[in-house]
């Protein structure tokens, strides 16, 4: 049995659930969340059925449909399907149909609960369309559709000025990364003369000289719409901003399947990179890791520290790929999704929890009121720092062998993939002592209980892979396609990673076992205030670049109202209106004027008719 | 000298341009309705002349029918000053000038 | 010119004019006796020439009938004071009366009132125009100005409605009017009156031909006079008296003297239209003696006076009409009525061609 | 003796033709409707001398006995006083006498200048009503019946007009 349709059919039941939900159940809001939920959770179930009828690598690997055909172009809409993509089809459907059903606990109160659902349906399908496409253009309009359908979740509080301007900041940031995006599929369509993967992939493996000095310029362009995506060094200032979303978009979008697309697509279009930009892709992923994770450990608000940390486990993501391993990066991304997903949600349950609280300073003491909440975390916790046997260990344990790979990686990248593994464990060590141990800084956490089933259960739910995905062989998996991690120094990694975990444990417990304050602005002083303000990158950044953006305006400003507007629109109407004026005096509004005019015109008639 | 047809239109060229310098100068509708039926009685004058010094009835038969139009346009255009009084309190020209920009 | 035919004219209007006065005179003493004889009461008899009066049998006869009593009534008119209150607009105040009183006057010119004297020139009519019922049409058409006049120069509220309601009346019926005549000019072919006496002489009196027409003429003649039942622009109990409220004296005697000059000319008209004229049958050649001419002119007299006499009559035996009920009957009742005659007349002609 | 009727009823119709458009004595709109009336009435006369009796007939049963009145009526019932308290505009007077003016001098030297042909008087049209209802029902009788469809639109126009709230 081949079920060819069946990924058409997971790919599309969201959409018509979007659809339906915006145009029929607006006001019904058990009905939409079911129906968002069934969708995906369908989807979910469907790929499994999908999956095990036609095992990892199906027979037919594409499914096509003409969608364009324009002349010599020919755009197919097709789907691939190839382990890489399966995998990404449960991570998402799983997953995401998780914090669906989170959602709907935790957005119960909300008035837009139907267009949450709504949009929730139109990102999965935005998702699902990335992870099943065939072609380059496909890929990007569902990219697009990705950054549309996550300004609609960010901005889904969008009556707080700060979430409409967090949801305008991912949108327009991500833009500005599409945009190389954008010029890469341009100049590689332009080149290979076809978008679809396979093909091109061919194409560079009987001429790898096709693209010529093109091809590392392609790679970075392209690089470029990951670099939005993920939220890697230049781009990233939008991330920890989008967390003023609900959590659970916080959980969707920025741990499990809105980031990963970037780093998705890195894998995806592995093929086209050559060592030149790998070598950036490396440096790039590097300091946003290094980056990310010194801001996280002086973050306060428990959504920043994670959606640092996020930032910091792409930059390993893309590190990976830049060292030429995109199977521990696809590795890392699977159990990423799984652990920080996991702990999204469960700082959405403590936030929940404690009415919107999300200064980690005002809690603590969370481990008695809310354990299961509490377990759950720390399992994530744990499975982020890669305590041995959790499965981030694996992935990380991974990435930081392979980063001293002779070929691609450094001893550079390396130190600098340790260093990030120790810090990571430091400031989660911070965020699970401060946050569940400890003294309860408040009565809100005081009188903190445990959230109902229906978040609860989805905890559970991924508590469970963060714990043991280390054992599924994913790697093997993913390995089939994008070929076996390089597993010469594992040992030397394994060595390194434990020991970052030990010592960041180490030193987490001595600062913030019990601790009333932050101590280490006092230790290192300026240095964590830099880290608080996030190495003043906003700032840089409306210093330069907005600045700059604003001179342009005013510029384009002064030639719109001056020129275009004054000169040219303001002329021809002014005379117009001069004109008009001039023959308005005629229109008094008086009888006996237009008597008097009509008169006068007949005489005139008169006389050339009659009187000469 | 015998009255001949010149006779005639003199005096309706002249009736004509009386009811015309009433349109243009009076400022009551009612009387700019008059000077109106003034100068279609002018124009009648000058139909039922030529009428006359052509032997021929065509002349009349319009007359006819420019007093039944007479008629018609003065009850509807009465109506109108009417409604309109009813409405400002009015019949002045100078007071209706809502048209004006 | 021919000083004979001027000559002959002024005469004839001379003595028009002064029977349609005397007429007048002794229609009011008329309406009076008359209406004293259907209330059961005596009415003017005390009125006494100081030397005929004393003449045995005639004189207290004669005083009995009131005979004298029109000389008293117009002494009394002229004598007493003739006031003009103050803010009246005195022009048209002064206007008014003679308005009202000339077109009715004027009317009399196009009938005629019998064949001749004997001479076919001497015809005994004033003006024998070939458009002659036209001619009566417009005439009477203008009679409303004198009674809208009166209204708008007493400058006060009753006169004003009186004036209002007497011209909207007017108008109205005259449509009503002008329309019951038309089947007449279908028969006859000719709108001359002479002509349509003719026909009578010949062809019998018309009435027999157009009851309908005579019914709507006689009933728009009541209207058109402002008689009972249609005087509602002089009803007592809801205007005062009407148009001629702030009239007085001599002036209000002009409008009486309309009044009746307006029946005496409808009379006649009526005499005219419907029943032959100076035509009796039997008696139909015009008349080529003198004494023959003045039995034709006295057999149009005595038609007149009976129709004069009805009119009197009608105003004691009905009740008034409301406002309403008035323009009621007059446009939706008599116009369609008019139409749908002029209709049958037309197409019974049409069916005999 | 018809010149001379011809001159008494010109001059007639002028003058109160005049009286109706600047009344010296008095602008009061009754005034003027008089004065309309008598132009009416006179020109009338002038239609007798043109020996078109059934028009001057209709003339005066038409304008004098039912516009007129409804004239009068209306004035009436508006109650206008206005203008006599209003002042002139000169300027506009002024103008506007100057430009009907030349009118009037091109229309007159129109007229004597074209040389009618027809200065004598063709034999008279007597009881012109019967050929005049000929031609009326037979040559004329779309016109006739449009405007019989034009009295009615009227009718049922101000009725309508003179509902106390139009729907």
């Amino acid at each position: 049995m081949k079920l060819e349709a069946l990924p058409w059919l997971i790919l599309f039941l969201p959409l018509l659930s979007a659809a339906t939900i915006t145009l029929f159940t607006q006001k019904n809001r058990e009905l939409s969340a079911r129906l968002s939920i069934g969708a995906i959770v369908s989807g979910f179930v469907l790929s499994v059925i999908f999956i095990a009828a036609n095992g990892w690598e199906p027979l037919q690997k594409e499914t096509l449909v003409t969608w364009l055909e324009v002349g010599d172009l020919q755009v197919d809409f097709g789907l691939r399907l190839d382990p890489l993509s399966l995998l990404m089809l449960l991570v998402v459907t799983g997953v995401g149909g998780v914090i669906h059903i989170f959602s709907w606990g935790y957005m119960r109160e909300d008035r837009a609960f139907s267009r949450y659902f709504a949009c929730l349906s139109l990102f999965t399908f935005s998702m699902l369309g990335v992870v099943l496409a065939n072609n380059f253009l496909m890929m990007f309009i569902f990219w697009e559709l990705v950054g549309v359908s996550s300004y609609l979740l960010i901005g889904h509080w969008f009556e707080r000025a700060s979430a409409a301007d967090a949801s305008k900041k991912a949108f327009i940031t991500n833009r500005l990364g599409d945009f190389g995006f954008m010029l890469g599929i341009l100049i590689v369509w332009a080149l290979a003369g076809g978008l679809n993967f396979s093909l091109i992939e061919d194409q560079l493996k009987q001429n790898p000289a096709l693209f010529g000095s093109m091809t590392t310029a392609a790679g970075l362009l392209i690089f470029c719409g990951a670099v939005g995506k993920s939220a890697q060094f230049p781009l990233h200032v939008w991330l920890p901003d989008a967390m003023e979303g609900p959590t659970p978009v916080s959980a969707l979008i920025h741990a499990a399947t809105m980031v990963a697309a970037g780093v998705y697509l890195l894998c995806r279009v592995f093929f086209i990179f050559t060592t030149p930009a790998l070598h950036v892709i490396a440096w790039v992923g590097a300091i946003t890791a290094l980056m990310a994770a010194l801001i996280a450990v002086q973050q306060n608000d428990i959504k920043r520290i994670l959606a640092y940390s996020t930032l910091s486990q792409l930059g390993y993501m893309v590190l990976a790929v830049g060292v030429a391993s995109p199977t521990p990066a696809m590795y890392h991304l699977t159990t990423h999704a799984f652990f920080k997903a996991l702990l999204f949600l469960g700082a959405g349950s403590v936030i929940r929890a404690l009415h919107h609280e999300q200064d980690i300073w005002k809690m603590g003491a969370l481990s008695k009121k809310m354990p299961t909440t509490s377990a759950t975390f720390v399992v994530g916790a744990a499975a982020l720092c890669g305590v041995p046997g959790f499965s981030g260990f694996f992935s990380k344990d991974e990435i930081i062998a392979a980063a001293l790979n002779p070929r691609h990686g450094s001893l550079g990248l390396f130190l600098l993939a340790a260093g990030v593994a120790m810090l990571t464990t430091f400031y989660m060590s911070r965020l699970v002592l401060v946050a569940f141990f400890g003294p309860a800084r408040s009565d809100g956490a005081d009188h903190a209980q445990e959230s109902p089933k229906v978040m609860v259960l989805p905890l559970l739910a991924l508590a469970v892979p963060s714990a043991l995905a280390g054992f599924f062989g994913i790697a093997q998996l993913y390995g089939k396609q994008l070929g076996e991690a390089h597993s010469s120094f594992q040992v030397l990694a394994m060595a390194a990673s434990l020991g970052a975990v030990v010592f960041g444990l180490a030193l987490g417990w001595g600062l913030y076992w019990n601790a009333e304050k932050d101590p280490l602005p006092e230790r290192i002083g300026p240095w964590a205030r830099m880290l608080r303000n996030r190495f003043y990158f906003d700032e840089l950044y409306e210093a330069t670049v907005i600045k700059l953006h604003d001179t342009i305006a005013a510029i384009a400003d002064w030639f719109d109202q001056w020129i275009v507007a004054g000169l040219m629109v303001r002329g021809a109407h002014g005379t117009t209106e001069l004109v008009g004026r001039a023959l308005r005096l005629a229109q008094t509004g008086n009888l006996q004027t237009y008597a008097f005019l009509f008169v006068l015109g007949v005489a005139v008639v008169l006389y050339f008719v009659l009187g000469k | 000298m015998h009255i001949g047809l010149e006779h005639y239109l003199v005096v309706s060229a002249l009736l004509f341009c009386l009811g015309l310098l009433g349109v243009v100068l009076r400022r009551n509708l009612l009387v700019i309705y008059m000077s109106l039926e003034l100068m279609l009685n002018a124009s009648n004058l000058a139909l039922v002349a030529f009428s006359r010094f052509n032997g021929h009835l065509n002349g009349q038969v319009m007359v006819l029918f420019i007093i039944t139009v007479a008629a018609a346009e003065v009850s509807v255009g009465l109506a109108l000053i009417v409604a309109l009084y009813r409405k400002r309190q009015t019949a002045h020209v100078e007071d209706l000038t809502t048209m004006k920009l | 010119m021919d000083w004979n035919f001027i000559l002959f004219t002024f005469i004839k209007i001379a003595c028009v004019i002064g029977a349609v006065l005397t007429m007048f005179a002794y229609s009011v003493l008329a309406e009076r006796k008359i209406s004293a004889f259907i209330q059961d009461r005596v009415g003017p008899n005390r009125v006494a020439l100081p030397l005929i009066g004393s003449v045995p049998v005639v004189g207290p006869f004669l005083t009995r009938l009131g005979f004298w009593q029109p000389i008293a009534d117009g002494l009394k008119t002229i004598l007493k004071e003739d006031f003009t209150p103050a803010y009246v607009r005195k022009a048209y105040f002064w206007l008014a009366p003679a308005i009202a009183l000339i077109p009715s006057f004027l009317t009399t010119a196009v009938i005629p009132f019998g064949s001749t004297l004997g001479n076919p020139n001497k015809k005994m009519v004033i003006a024998d125009l070939d458009v002659g019922i036209l001619y009566t049409f417009g005439i009477v058409s203008l009679g409303v100005y004198g009674i809208v006049l009166a209204g708008y120069a007493a400058n006060s509220k009753y006169p004003f409605l009186g004036g209002i309601r007497s011209s909207a009346q007017m108008i109205s019926y005259e449509i009503a009017m002008g329309m019951s005549v038309v089947p007449l000019f279908l028969v006859v072919g000719n709108l001359n009156l002479s002509k349509v006496i003719e026909y009578q002489a010949q062809n019998g009196w018309l009435i027999c031909y157009a009851p309908v027409s005579f019914f709507i003429f006689l009933v728009s003649s009541f209207a058109e006079t402002n008689r009972l039942p249609f005087d509602l622009p002089e009803c007592e109990t809801e205007l005062v008296a009407g148009y001629n409220t702030e009239y007085s004296s001599m002036k209000f005697a002009l409008f009486f003297m309309g009044e009746y000059a307006n029946m005496i000319a409808a009379s006649s008209m009526m005499v005219v239209l419907f029943f032959g004229g100076w035509t009796l049958p039997g008696l139909t050649t015009p008349a080529n003696t003198l004494a023959t001419g003045l039995l034709h002119i006295g057999i149009f007299v005595g038609k007149m006076l009976a129709l004069m006499v009805l009119f009197i009559w009608v105003r004691w035996m009905l009740p008034r009409f409301r406002y309403d009920q008035l323009m009621d009957l007059g446009w939706r009742r008599f116009i369609p009525l008019a139409l749908a005659n002029i209709l049958f007349y037309a197409g019974w002609f049409w069916m005999k061609t | 003796m018809q010149d001379l009727f011809f001159y008494l009823f010109a001059a007639l119709t002028l003058l109160c033709g005049f009286l109706v458009v600047a009344n010296p004595f008095s602008r009061n709109p009754v005034t003027s409707a008089m004065f309309l009336a008598l132009t009416i009435v006179s020109m009338a006369g002038l239609f007798v001398l043109l020996h078109a009796f059934f028009l001057a007939a209709v003339q005066i049963l038409v304008y004098a006995g039912a516009v007129i009145v409804l004239f009068l009526f209306v004035i009436m019932l508006l109650d206008l006083k206005e203008e006599q308290r209003r002042t002139a505009n000169k300027f506009g007077i002024v103008t506007g006498v100057i430009s009907v003016g030349a009118i009037t001098v091109i229309l007159i030297k129109t007229i004597f200048e074209s040389h009618a042909t027809a200065t004598v008087a063709t034999p008279a049209l007597e009881g012109a009503t019967q050929p005049l209802g000929r031609m009326l029902f037979n040559d004329y009788v779309l016109p006739f019946e449009i405007l019989s469809v034009l009295l009615l639109v009227a009718m049922v126009g101000v009725i309508l007009l003179s509902k106390k709230d139009l729907r």
